[in-house]
This record gives structure tokens, sequence and C-alpha cells, in this order.
């Protein structure tokens, strides 16, 4: 009877097994052979994808994107140039509020239609009414738009309410992506408001004139994206030159990157264990170090004891061994920057520096009465950065020595991301100081100084620092920008000087980001990355081997 | 009263009778007690016999070090903030130990009170209680403390309510079968006629006879639970980061076991050989208690 | 098969009983935490939309009727295959927890395979060769196998592969191999497709990949089959059939596979059934070190990400399982054992 | 029939004893010398405890492994053990059967009856399909008094305990044995059954010219079935003789305290119990075991152990005050 069972699975495993072989025989042989000689690229990626909505996605889903969608153009800050992208000219009146688009002819949606101003006046007015609705996404850059106008298919006017660049916010990171309004036929809704629309788009639907078109979407795990042969700027790279597909692999492990790395599973990799870059150099792997505007900034909590005293944060900031930072926890992949702007990014100035200095602190913490108290203060931040947890502990080893005792917190972003805001409503449960990392959406540096410390900023600002001199000081500088660049710079130096004597928050690093790659499979020139579009592969910059 | 007493005292001498041969017979087991044993010093003397005291609670040395290989200096090495391992392990025996004591005890309470609730009220009763049991049995301490985490962020309570949530239901199960054997005993049907009241007859009849078993079995258990605590702490469910338990040392380590894998293997090495101690001590135990499997033995047909 | 349709299905209803309450727990706990049940269900969310996204998780979980009604809702749902949207990866929780789910029964069932047939044939082994030298030895090692904590092992195995051949395992397929081979996953299960496919260098290296995870994971049956088996034999070999079948002059094969083995089944498989939570999680463990996607990945991604709808659609589906798996192991215990008839 | 002087069963000395778990050997049989003819009927009688399901055991070459021996064990001739040494691959099943005590025990409860037939039937080297098997087993289960029909596809626990007991003795029987040691074959059973499976022994005795080795703590079975009786007690064998001589002119105390605990049919007489508890196995008194409950004990007994010592004809006792 036994034996019966046996043949009788073996049976089954045989015809299963030949059917099988049949239907996929005869139903994949065309395109299994084309199939055979594709160029892939494999990208790993160190965060989960928390969406994928071209107007509405405000975190990771950048990096698919950027592949996926185009903004009219991009911004270099590094060369402080202009990319021309879908258009390809433009021009303002004499008071920066009318600008005028002219885009280019030969672009089309992935469903083969043509990129028309009337997709861009869709996209972007989509993005601000979502904002405008519910209060999130991107929209909040296009807040000053007055109305957007289409005089024919191929310019596009944005009216604005006040003097702006326009020029940089259609070159932002988030909110300024044009996509195909057919993609309201496509998922069946009538209002682009819809959140169905959203759900389409988060379910792996697309419709934009990127580069690539994605063909497989799991934010959990991978993103298989599949090459765009109507894309316009196949005209200016080589096409062969480009991987046929481009799989974004979420990889949030640093040491499963390496694994796959050295496995030969994954091409470029974002996050890599920073003391095994060398070795992975000696195996035949390549760096590629690129600049970044991803910005730590330590926060003091401003509304609770003993972190509200200017001295005791003065202290704090003397009493970092600066340099066992830059050599233990960045292992050099990194900046020393005690300016909330980054190095290289417009407003930044190099002489916000804070000096390792023990005895100087002592004296800070004397003057305000603190010194030889049983002081216990806790710092937050993000666990899974092995960069900001060494960190926190060389704080908590140097504090230490000053009598002040630090409890560390660990947290992961989105505990992060709801406790900091506390600050404003229960600052005793708040802890003392806490790491925000920031990165920007507009070359500005009112991106960073308003999003961390202007006290409308609720959400971002951790340090609940209110202070209406510096709130006043970058609002008119911001409304500055658009007419008189120059003196709003020294507006916005103004503000920082304020920011360096209370020290609410002291910048610790901008972070230098390795991006390690196989050049037997790749090879990538250092364009291929733009600090302002983080983490997005500018596809023309590199080449796909064999 | 004597009679309790004199059972007692007898249910105390079968105890020390069997560890006592198990001692005698069985090299395991001494290894297990061994191991055992050194476990408790270390949790009880570890921060006084630490060398870097201050380093093993959690604080980085002042001087800047990094990951130093094992040296004599620093037997076990450094991890990457500079901070001895040594001293970091000998601090999270207690840790350890800690962990396990309050998860086993307050299982062990929960779930002799509900196995022999069950068993001795019957009824309605018994069906739900051993529904409960039963459902409880088949949640993954893992999967609890993750929501647990989700809930009220890291800490020492994520470990030890997923762990006590999973546990008491496997000590209930055996409490449950032990004392419905009990219940059918004659004294309890005695107790009964002569009016004691239930509650009573169960605090003074079922529970302690019921007890060894149960206790044997949480002997054995107490490995696994160093086991599973770990995992917790290792997936950074439970403890922070700095704290000096070891599956927390070992997630310390994850980032960099290429280049200073001393610090993940090391801890990794005393959660096994601790666990392996507290499992051969109860399973040896278990063994020499039943007698089919202490006789000499071989293939004879 | 002598089993009667009257057990299955008892067993099968008080498997959907303690289904239910593990759902039943899942809201309670839900309910029971601090703070707004709809607020965590929502993701906690900030800003001007939060009110919104509240609103929506209030009307999903039906909070405005009252609690019994409020759990019907959410068991309907849940048999419905709809267990809410996670918030990080704003999917249906049941699409993300499959596709997880395949890669980690997949890792699982290849280290149960190993880990339990290996096991057993060395405590069966064990047993006959009781109190040799050979047979010490293997209990030192079982005990040892079932007490390593997984994910310390898999991080030595990752090293001494790195070091030794270079080949860390990473992933479950070669992503270049399975799209130069045109590999479309059909069931999930990549061994099975690619079988089905007749996909065999696929098939090769999806093997080649899940080994080193699954030995590490195969530990903990590995140990806990050698060291049952072995007294689970031991007990059956003093049993009177076993001497009534010697002393009617049974082969000695035939004696300890179809007698004394047999007469072990019920009992290992039981024991192994109610091992299987535990390695399942051990399996998640694994992946993580692993770096291979499944539940375990999910799991460990949305860490302190307060995406509760995945958290608790992950518990459901995990202790779902388990209780799945120990039915079909009672079941099993039914069909074999035909005195046991409930 | 030619009748063979040479017994089929032999026993030269025979002790065998237990190893505990700290190694030293407790002897639980003592000396036994058997002499067991061909198709004789041959009863070892004694109470519990006495080593009797022992020395059967070892007859049949199922001694556990932690048992010793002393002594030789001679089958048809052959020798199967001598000194702790066995060789009962050849003689196991095939020249010695064996008949459970507990039926419902020794078939195991996961296969069915026909299946269990199977295996025993490979075990002798036929390779039967499943009806040859089923034809070959309704045979000797019809013998035995079974309905193959019903029986054959049943698990032992469907069977009530004496069709359990049929089938054990028919695969007893089927096993091709000539020599059946039983091992206290009814004691599972109720009286009625009882009387049911002693004949049937009796049938199947005389219908295949089987040798039957009876193991009993009774000895009225004793005396309905058998030719000769051995008494045990305490690992010894303390009197031996055949059925009547027994009955008629027991000699060991033991015996005569034995016979009085029976009851007689039709004869109303006080029942009487032997004083005392019975030795456990392996702790034997030194001197005549006997002795300490021995009503006719002298000084001799509790010093020096008497032999087995033959009186007349067939009859044999050990007992210093004969």
């Amino acid at each position: 009877m036994n034996r019966a069972v046996l043949i009788g699975l073996i049976l089954i495993a045989l015809i299963v097994a030949g059917l099988g072989y049949y239907w996929y025989s005869s139903g994949k042989t065309g395109p299994n052979n084309a199939t055979a000689s594709r160029k892939v690229l494999v990208y790993a990626y160190e965060d989960s994808i928390t969406g994928i909505d071209p107007s509405i996605e405000f975190d990771t889903g950048l990096v698919v994107l950027g592949l996926v969608y185009e903004p009219l153009i991009y911004y270099n800050p590094l060369q402080d140039k202009f990319i021309p992208a879908l258009a390809t000219s433009w021009e303002a009146n004499e008071n920066h509020t009318v600008w005028t688009f002219h885009l280019r002819r030969d672009a089309k949606f992935h469903d083969g239609t043509p990129v028309t101003s009337q997709a861009v006046k869709f996209s972007i007015m989509r993005a601000l009414e979502y904002y405008e609705k519910t209060g999130e996404g991107p929209g909040y850059i296009w807040e000053d738009l007055v109305r957007i106008e289409t005089p024919n298919n191929y310019t596009v006017r944005f009216i604005m309410d006040k003097p702006m660049r326009v020029d940089f916010l259609v070159s932002a990171s988030y909110g300024s992506y044009i996509y195909s309004p057919r993609v309201l036929e496509e998922s069946g809704v009538k209002s682009p408001l819809d959140e169905e629309l959203l759900k389409w788009f988060n379910q792996g639907h697309e419709d934009g004139s990127g580069p690539y078109m994605i063909e497989s979407y799991n934010p959990e795990s991978m993103v298989k994206l599949v090459k765009f042969r109507d894309w316009w700027g196949w005209k200016i790279y080589d096409i062969n030159k480009a991987p046929d597909v481009l799989i974004i692999k979420i990889v949030t492990d640093d040491v499963s990157q390496e694994n796959g790395l050295i496995a030969g599973q994954i091409d470029i990799a974002t996050t890599v264990p920073l003391q095994d870059i060398s070795k992975l150099l000696k195996k035949g792997f390549s760096v590629l170090n690129t600049t970044t505007y991803h910005n730590y900034v330590l926060m003091f909590n401003t509304r609770r004891y003993p972190t509200n005293i200017t001295e005791f944060r003065l202290a704090v900031a003397h009493a970092i061994p600066w340099d066992r930072v830059y050599r233990e926890a960045l292992l050099g992949y990194g900046r020393i920057d005690n300016s909330l702007i980054p190095y290289g990014f417009p407003g930044h100035l190099d002489n916000y520096t804070f000096t390792y200095n023990l005895t100087l602190a002592r004296e800070y913490l004397e003057k305000a009465g603190l010194l030889g108290k049983d002081l216990r203060v806790e710092i937050m931040y993000e666990g899974t950065y092995s960069q900001e947890a060494l960190f926190a502990q060389i704080l908590k080893g140097s504090l230490a020595q000053l009598g002040i005792t630090v409890e560390l917190k660990p947290a992961s972003w989105d505990q992060m991301a709801e406790t900091g805001p506390t600050v404003w409503d229960n600052p005793d449960q708040a802890p003392h100081m806490i790491i925000n990392d920031w990165w920007p959406t507009l070359p500005s540096p009112y991106d960073f100084l308003y999003s961390l410390l202007h006290s409308d900023s609720k959400e971002w600002n951790w340090a609940g620092y209110n202070n209406t001199l510096f709130n006043n000081l970058i609002d008119k500088a911001w409304d500055l920008e658009g007419s008189n660049y120059e003196e709003a710079m020294k507006l916005y130096v103004k503000a920082q000087n304020i920011v360096y004597e209370e020290a609410p928050a002291i910048g610790l690093w901008d972070e230098i980001k390795p991006y390690v790659y196989n050049p037997r499979h790749v090879a990538i020139s250092g364009e291929a990355f733009n600090p302002l579009y983080m983490y997005v592969l500018f596809i023309g910059h590199l080449e796909v081997k064999g | 009263m004597t009679i309790e007493k004199s059972r007692m005292q007898k249910r105390i001498r079968g105890i020390k009778e069997l560890f006592s041969r198990a001692w005698k017979r069985r090299p395991v087991f001494r290894a297990g007690v061994v191991i055992a044993l050194t476990l408790l010093f270390m949790a009880i003397l570890g921060p006084f016999i630490a060398p870097y005291p201050s380093e093993g609670w959690g604080i980085p040395p002042a001087t800047s070090r990094g990951a130093q290989p094992p040296s004599p200096e620093h037997p076990f090495g450094t991890d990457a903030a500079g901070r001895d391992i040594l001293s970091r392990i000998l601090i999270g025996a207690g840790m350890a130990l800690f962990q396990i004591a309050v998860v086993v005890s307050v299982s062990l309470a929960i779930g002799l009170l509900v196995g022999s609730v069950a068993a001795y009220y019957g009824g309605v009763m018994e069906k739900i209680l051993n529904y409960f049991t039963e459902t409880f049995m088949a949640f993954p301490a893992i999967i609890v403390a993750l929501a647990l985490n989700s809930l009220f962020g890291r800490g020492l309570m994520v470990v030890l309510l997923s762990l006590i949530i999973t546990w008491w239901s496997w000590y209930a199960r055996i409490a449950y079968v032990n004392a419905r054997s009990t219940r059918e005993m004659e004294y309890v049907l005695l107790a009964e006629l002569s009016g004691l009241p239930r509650y009573r007859i169960l605090f003074r009849h079922i529970l302690p006879n019921i007890s060894t078993p149960v206790i044997v079995q949480a002997i054995t258990d107490t490995g696994s639970v160093l086991l599973e605590a770990a995992s917790i702490n290792f997936l950074g469910l439970g403890l922070p980061t700095d704290y000096p338990d070891w599956g927390v040392l070992v997630q310390n380590g994850f980032n960099y076991i290429y280049s200073y894998p001393w610090i993940s293997l090391i801890p990794g090495a005393f959660i096994l050989v601790a666990a392996l101690g507290l499992s051969m001590l109860g399973d040896s135990l278990r063994e020499e208690m039943d007698p089919r499997l202490r006789r000499r033995w071989r293939l004879w047909f | 098969m002598p089993v009667s349709l009257n057990y299955v299905v008892k067993r099968t209803v008080w498997a959907l009983l303690v289904i239910i309450g593990v759902i039943v727990f899942s809201y309670i706990f839900l309910y029971l935490a601090p703070g707004d049940p709809a607020y965590i269900w929502a993701g906690r969310p900030r800003g001007v939309n939060a009110t919104i996204a509240i609103m929506n998780a209030r009307r999903e979980l039906g909070l405005d009727k009252p609690l019994p009604v409020q759990i019907l809702l959410f068991i309907k749902n849940v048999f419905t295959g709809n267990m809410g949207v996670s918030i990080e990866y704003k999917q249906p929780v049941s699409v993300i927890i499959w596709r997880g789910l395949t890669a980690t029964l997949e890792l699982l069932i290849i280290a149960y395979l190993i880990g339990v047939s290996l096991g057993v044939l060395l405590g069966i082994y064990s047993a006959l060769k009781r109190n040799t030298r050979l047979d010490h030895g293997l209990q030192v090692l079982a005990i040892t196998l079932a007490n390593a904590p997984s994910f310390w092992l898999a991080i030595g195995l990752i090293v001494a592969l790195a070091y030794l051949t270079g080949f860390t395992g990473y992933g479950r397929v070669d992503t270049r191999l399975a799209i130069a081979t045109g590999f479309r996953p059909i069931t999930g299960f990549y061994l099975l497709d690619s079988l089905i496919e007749g996909n065999i260098p696929v098939f090769i290296d999806v093997l080649l990949r899940i080994l080193p995870p699954a030995i590490i994971v195969a530990t903990y049956p590995l140990g806990l089959g050698i060291r049952m088996a072995r007294a689970l034999i031991a007990e059956t070999l003093g049993e009177e059939y076993v001497k009534a079948a010697i002393a009617w002059g049974v082969k000695r094969r035939t004696v300890i596979w179809r007698y004394a083995f047999k007469g072990t089944i019920p009992s290992l498989t039981q024991v192994l059934g109610l091992a299987f939570a535990y390695s399942l999680v051990d399996a998640m463990i694994v992946e993580i070190v692993f770096g291979r996607e499944g539940l375990g990945s999910l799991a460990y991604h949305i860490i302190g990400k307060s995406d509760f709808p995945l958290v608790i659609g992950l518990m459901i589906t995990v202790t779902a399982f388990y209780i799945i798996v120990n039915t079909l192991a009672d079941i099993l215990q039914a069909m074999i054992d035909p005195r046991v008839r409930l | 029939m030619v009748l063979n002087s040479e017994p089929v069963v032999e026993t030269r000395d025979l002790s065998i004893g237990y190893l505990d778990e700290y190694d030293r050997v407790w002897w639980v049989v003592i000396g036994v010398n058997l002499r067991i003819n061909e198709g004789e009927t041959y009863c070892i009688v004694g109470e519990s405890g006495c080593g009797k399901s022992t020395l059967g055991n070892a007859l049949i070459g199922i001694l556990p492994p932690y048992a010793e021996t002393r002594g030789i064990i001679r089958i048809m001739g052959e020798e199967i053990v001598r000194d702790d040494k066995h060789c009962y691959w050849k003689s196991r099943g095939r020249i010695v059967s064996y008949i459970p005590q507990n039926p419902g025990k020794a078939l195991h409860p996961f296969m069915t009856i026909h299946v269990q037939f199977k295996h025993l039937y490979r075990a002798r080297g036929l390779r039967l399909d499943d009806r040859g098997v089923a034809e070959k087993a309704s045979r000797i289960l019809e013998l035995v008094g079974l309905d193959p029909d019903e029986v054959l596809d049943s698990y032992p626990h469907e069977l009530s305990g004496g069709m359990q007991q049929r089938a054990a003795i028919a695969m007893a029987v089927s096993t091709g044995a000539k020599i059946i040691v039983a091992d206290e074959p009814t004691s599972s059973l109720d009286a009625n059954l009882r009387l049911q499976i002693l004949k049937l022994l009796r049938k199947i005795k005389e219908e295949l010219g089987i040798t039957l080795i009876m193991i009993t703590h009774d000895l009225v079975q004793a005396s309905k079935n058998c030719e000769r009786i051995g008494v045990m007690y305490a690992g010894r064998i303390v009197e031996e003789a055949p059925v009547k001589e027994i009955f008629r002119n027991p000699q060991h105390p033991y015996t005569q305290l034995l016979l009085e605990t029976v009851p007689v049919l039709g004869v109303v007489k006080e029942l009487k119990t032997i004083p005392g508890e019975p030795p456990r196995p392996g702790e034997y008194p030194p001197g005549c075991p006997f002795h300490p409950r021995c009503p006719f004990r002298i000084d001799k007994c509790s010093r020096e152990e008497p032999v087995l010592r033959k009186i007349n004809g067939k009859h044999y006792v050990s007992c210093w005050l004969r």
C-alpha cells in the first residue's frame, strides 16, 4: 500500500512537471530567448520604500521616483547649474513672479502620449491641492503659486503671488514630478485627489516620462524596473550602456549589502559597514565618495531643565571630542560641520565651529551654577545608524567626565518623528537631546533653517526653539530670495550667528556617502549622483558591462 | 500539619537524593552544575570583578580606543566604542539571570494556578481555561515582543512581558495533566468530604503535589528562556543598545562581523554555554527521574 | 487510512476556535494599549491629515460600535483576507505577508526536512548504540545544537563562509541568472517554481543559497530529533509488542523500523509540531542575519515603525500557521495510531 | 512417531541475573536444570517474582540486554546459550515460539492483524502477496477459532481480550515453531475465557505436535493441561514431578502449602494462605530460600541450601526433610 502511494506521488510529480514544462516551453519561448542577453543592474537601497505617488511621496520613494519620473529641470548645487530635463528653456519676468518654461517636443510618457503643458499643470496642481486638502506631501513648496497657464501644448507658465525662484521649485526633489493625466483613466478614478489614485500608484502603477518603467513593485523587498526605449534622453546618452533591467533591491542591513556585493548579487551598494570599505577595495571593488546635503544635527530641548540653559548647551558643544567622533564614529566618511547648513550648500559658512575643550566646558557649567550637580540627560537617536549610535556613546563617555550622566535612547525614525514634536506640548517628556537629520527639498538655506528651528515648524523643530528675531530674519530672507538674492544671503548669515551663540541646535556632520560598486559590472562617473536628489541614479552617467 | 510537614520533608529528601544520584552518575549533570554555578557567581560578583566596571555599564572610555582584538589587557577585546567586552559580559550575566528568574517564576506561578484550577474545578472553567492555555501556546514570544515593541518601544518590560505571555501556558499544560490525576486521589476526596473549602484543598493538596514535575520542567526551561530573551534583545526589540545584555552585545557587533568578529562571537558563545549548561542540568535531572533510561543497554536482538 | 472524519472535523473546528482566539487576543491587545486604538491603527499619524487617517481607521475598525461587534467585524475582516493596509508600505497587509510567507516557508520546510530526517536517523542510531561512546557524543552534540542561539550560529557561519569561500549564500536567487533564464515565480516557492518551469540552473542556484541558512535553522529540529528519537525508540524497544515480534522471529530491521520506529511516530510528530513555532521564528531570525527576503526581514524592517496593522497581521499569520501545523500533526498522529479517535 | 530420547529443551545449571544501574547483578534464576521431552507439556508454577518469567524469556531468547546468564541452554540438542554467549538468531521464532501474557500489548497497535501476519511470514522467508498472506493466515485463524474475515483487517484494539489472545496464539503458531513457551497465557482473561483458551492450547498442541512450556501461578490451570510440573521458588526449581504425583504426594513444604490454597470442586474446606511474603527478586535468603516461611524448618535450612534430589521415578525435590 505504501508503495502504491509512493508510485502515485511520483506519477503526480511527473505529470505536474510535464505539464509545467509544456506550458513553459509553449508560452514563453519567444521572450525567453530575447531576455538571454539582457543587461541587469542591481542597486541596493538601504531602506524600505514608503510609497511611490509622484506628487505625495515625501520619503524613501525618491529612489524610484527619480528613475521613473522627471521634473522640468534638474539643479546641480555643486556646480550651481541647471540641467534641462522636460523643459529645454525657461525665462522669468523682471520681478520673478511669472515664469515660462518651454517643453521638449520629443518627450513621451510611458503610455506613448507626448509630455504636454497640460500634464505639467495636472501634476503640479495635484501636489499642491493634495497638500492643501490634507496637509500631507511636498506640495507645500507650491504654496505661493497663483495659477498655471498653458498657452500651448509645449509652453507652461507659472504665476506666483510674490517674487520666487520657480526654477528651484520645479527642480525640487519632491513634489515636482510630471506624469500623464491619463492616470485617471488607467486607475478609474474621477478626481485627482481621490485616495484611490494614491492607492493605485502605491500598488506599483505609474505613467511617468523617465528612462525606466516599473515592472514589479514590492516595497519591502525589491522594485524591478525595465528600460523605456522611447525616452528622449537616449538621443544624448548611449542606450546600450544603460541596463535593460534595473533592480532596486531593498537591503536595510549594512552587512547584508556587503554580503550581496561579495556574492556578486549587488552591483551598487548604498551602505556597507564603513570599516570594511578598505577591505572591499582590496577585493577589487570600487568606491565613489559623494558629497551629500544630508546633515546630522544635535537638537537640545530648549524647554526642559537643564538643556534650557544656554551655558549648558555650550558646555556640551565643547565637551564633544570632535576628532574622535570623526575617527571612531564616522571613520572618515563624514565632514565634521557645526553649521546647520551643509558644506557646499548655499548659505554655508565655515566659521561656525566648536572645539573640544573640557576646561571651557567646565567654565560654562560653573557660570550657570551647574558644575558638580548630579545632572542626568537623555539623548535620543536613530538606533539603526551606527554613526549616530557611536556618537551618542562617545558623548556619554565624554559627558561622564563632567559629571553628567547620559541615558541613551535609541529609537526608530518613526518613534523619533513622533517624540520630537512633543517638545512643544510636553517638554518634560521629550528627551533633552535628539539627533535630527535633514536633507533639503529646495536649494535654499531656508529649507534647513526653517524646518529645524523656525517656531512655525512644529513637526521638525525638535528643539522647541522659539526666537522671534530668528524667525523674522529667515522669513524676510526667504521673501527676498526671489528678488534680491545677495541681501537674502546676508540675512541668513545673521540668523546663523544667533544659532551659533545660543546653540539650540548644533550641526554634527555632513554625511559623505560612499557608494561601493562592482567595477566588473558597472562603471560610474561622479555625475551619476546629485546631492539634491539623494540616491537617485542618473542613468546616463553609468555604464553597465557585459 | 505534621503529615504535611513530613510529606514536605520527604519530597525535599527525594529531590536531594535525585541531585546526589545525578551528581554521582552523570558527567553531563556535573558539567551543568559547574556552568550554572559559574553563571551565578558571575551574576553576583560580575560588577565587582569586572576589570573596567564603568565600561561594563556602557560608558565608553575617556580616551580614544576603538575596537581592539583580544589582548592581555582586554581578554575578549573591545567593542566599536572601545568598551571592554569582558567587563560587559561579566555584568551582563546578572541581566541574563534576572530575566530568566523573573520570567520562569512568574510564568510558573500563573501556569500552576491556571492548570490546577482547570483540573480541579472542572466543568466550564476547565474548558475555558484549557482554551486559553491552548491559544496562548500558539503565540511565539518574538512576535509578541514585536507587537509590544510597536506599542511601548524598547525596554526590559517588552522582554519580560512577551516571554511571560507565551510561557505560562506550557506550565499550565503540565500542571493540568498532573493535577487531573491528583484530583482522583483519596486524600483529596477525604478532604472534600470533611468539608474543607475548595480553594483550601487546591492550595493544600493539589498544588504541592503537582509542583515537582512542573519545577523540573522549569529548570529544564531556563536555558530556552535565556535563548528566547537573547533573540528578542538581539533583534533590538527588548533592552536598549548600551545595556550589557548578551543578546544586545551580539547585536552591537553584528555590523562589524567582518572586521571585528569578536564583538559578536564571544558574547554569543557565552549565551550558548550558559543555555547549554542550564539545559544539561534540567535534562539530566529528568533522565535521572526516568528509570527507563537508566539501565545499561546494548542492541540485543 | 484509519482516521474518522469525525475526528478531523472536531480537530479542525477546535483549531478554528483557537485561531479566532488569537485574532480576538490581537484585537484586545490593540484595544488595551495606551492611547486611542484608531490612532495606533492609523500608524500614529502626525500633521494636518492625522484626523482624516484616524477617522478612516475608526471606520475600518468600527470603533463607534460596541466592542463585541468590533471584534466580530475584525474576525470577519481577517478571514476575508482584509487585514488592513500597511502604514509603512501602503499596500494591503495580506499581500505583503503572503510574499514573505512563501520565502520563509520554503526555508523552513527545507530546514525541517534536513533537520528532522537526519535527527531522527541519528537518534535511532544513538538509541541502538546506547551507552557507547558514539551515543554519548551524539547526545552532547544534540543538546548543544538544541541550545545554540541561531543568530549567533548564523553570524559564525557567514564569517566562516566569507573567509573560506567568499560565497555567503546571500539572497534567495541570483537575480541576473533569474532574469537571464526568464525565471518567473508562480507559487513563490522558488525551488518548486524552478522545477515546474524546468529551469535547472535556477533550481541549483536557489538550492545552494537556501542551504546555509537552512542548515542553521535545521540545528534545532536536528538536536531535538536526536534526543526525542533516542528517548522514544528506547521506550518502544521495551514494549511488549517489540518483545513478541522478536520472539516470533521478525527480522531485526523490521523490528526496528516497522515495530519500534512506527510506534514512536505519533509522539515524534507531536513533539516536532510543538517545536515548529520555535523553528518558524528561528527561520525568521536567520533570514534577517542572512539578508534573505521573508517574514523575518519584513518584521525586522518595521521594528519601531508604528506599522501596527502589519505587526498584527504578522502575529496572526505566524500563530495561525503554527496552529495549522499542529492540527495537521494531530491528524497525522490519528492516521498512524488508530486508537486516537476522540 | 519415534520417541527421541534426547530432551528438546535442556538447561544445565542455568542462572540468570539482572544488572542494576550501578552494575550490580541481582540473580533471579539460580541453577535451574530442565529436561523437557518432545511433545510434552511442562508447566512451571510459582508465585510472582520467583523468576519463572525470566526463565521463560531465557528459553525464548528475549532476555533484556541488562541480563546476565550462567550455564547452558540446549534446544533440539543445540547449545544456544553458554555463560552469557547467546546465539539466538537461528532458533528465535523458528524453533521456539511465544505466547504472550498480555495479548493487548503484545500486538502492535498501529498495524492490522493482516499486516502483522505478513511480517511474520516475511520473517520465515515466505514472500507472499496480500492474498497469499490472507489465505495462509485464515487457515490458522480458523484453527484458533476466529473468523478471518472479521479479524484480518482489524486493529488489535478493535478485538476483545479473548480474540486478541487467540490471534496471538495464531501468530505464535504461524511461525512454524514446534516448541512454544506460553507465559501466563490466561492471566489477563476472565474465568470462562480462561478455560476456552486452555482448551484451545491443548487442541493445537495435539493437532500440531507441539512441545508446550506453560508458565503459570495457577496450579489448577497446570493440572488441567500438563504432564509434568516444576514448582519454582526464589529462582530455583524446588520440586518437579508428573501432575498426578504432585497432587497426590507433594514433597516440598512449599508445594504442600501451595496445594492447600487451591479450592477443590465439591470439597468444602477452609482455604489457607502461605504465611509471609515471597522474597523480592534478587533478594533471596541464604540457605534454603523457603526457610523463613517454612513451618517445618530445621536449623540446617538457614545455613545450607538443599539440592534437587530424585526421590522416586520422575519425582525430584530439594528439601532437607526428604
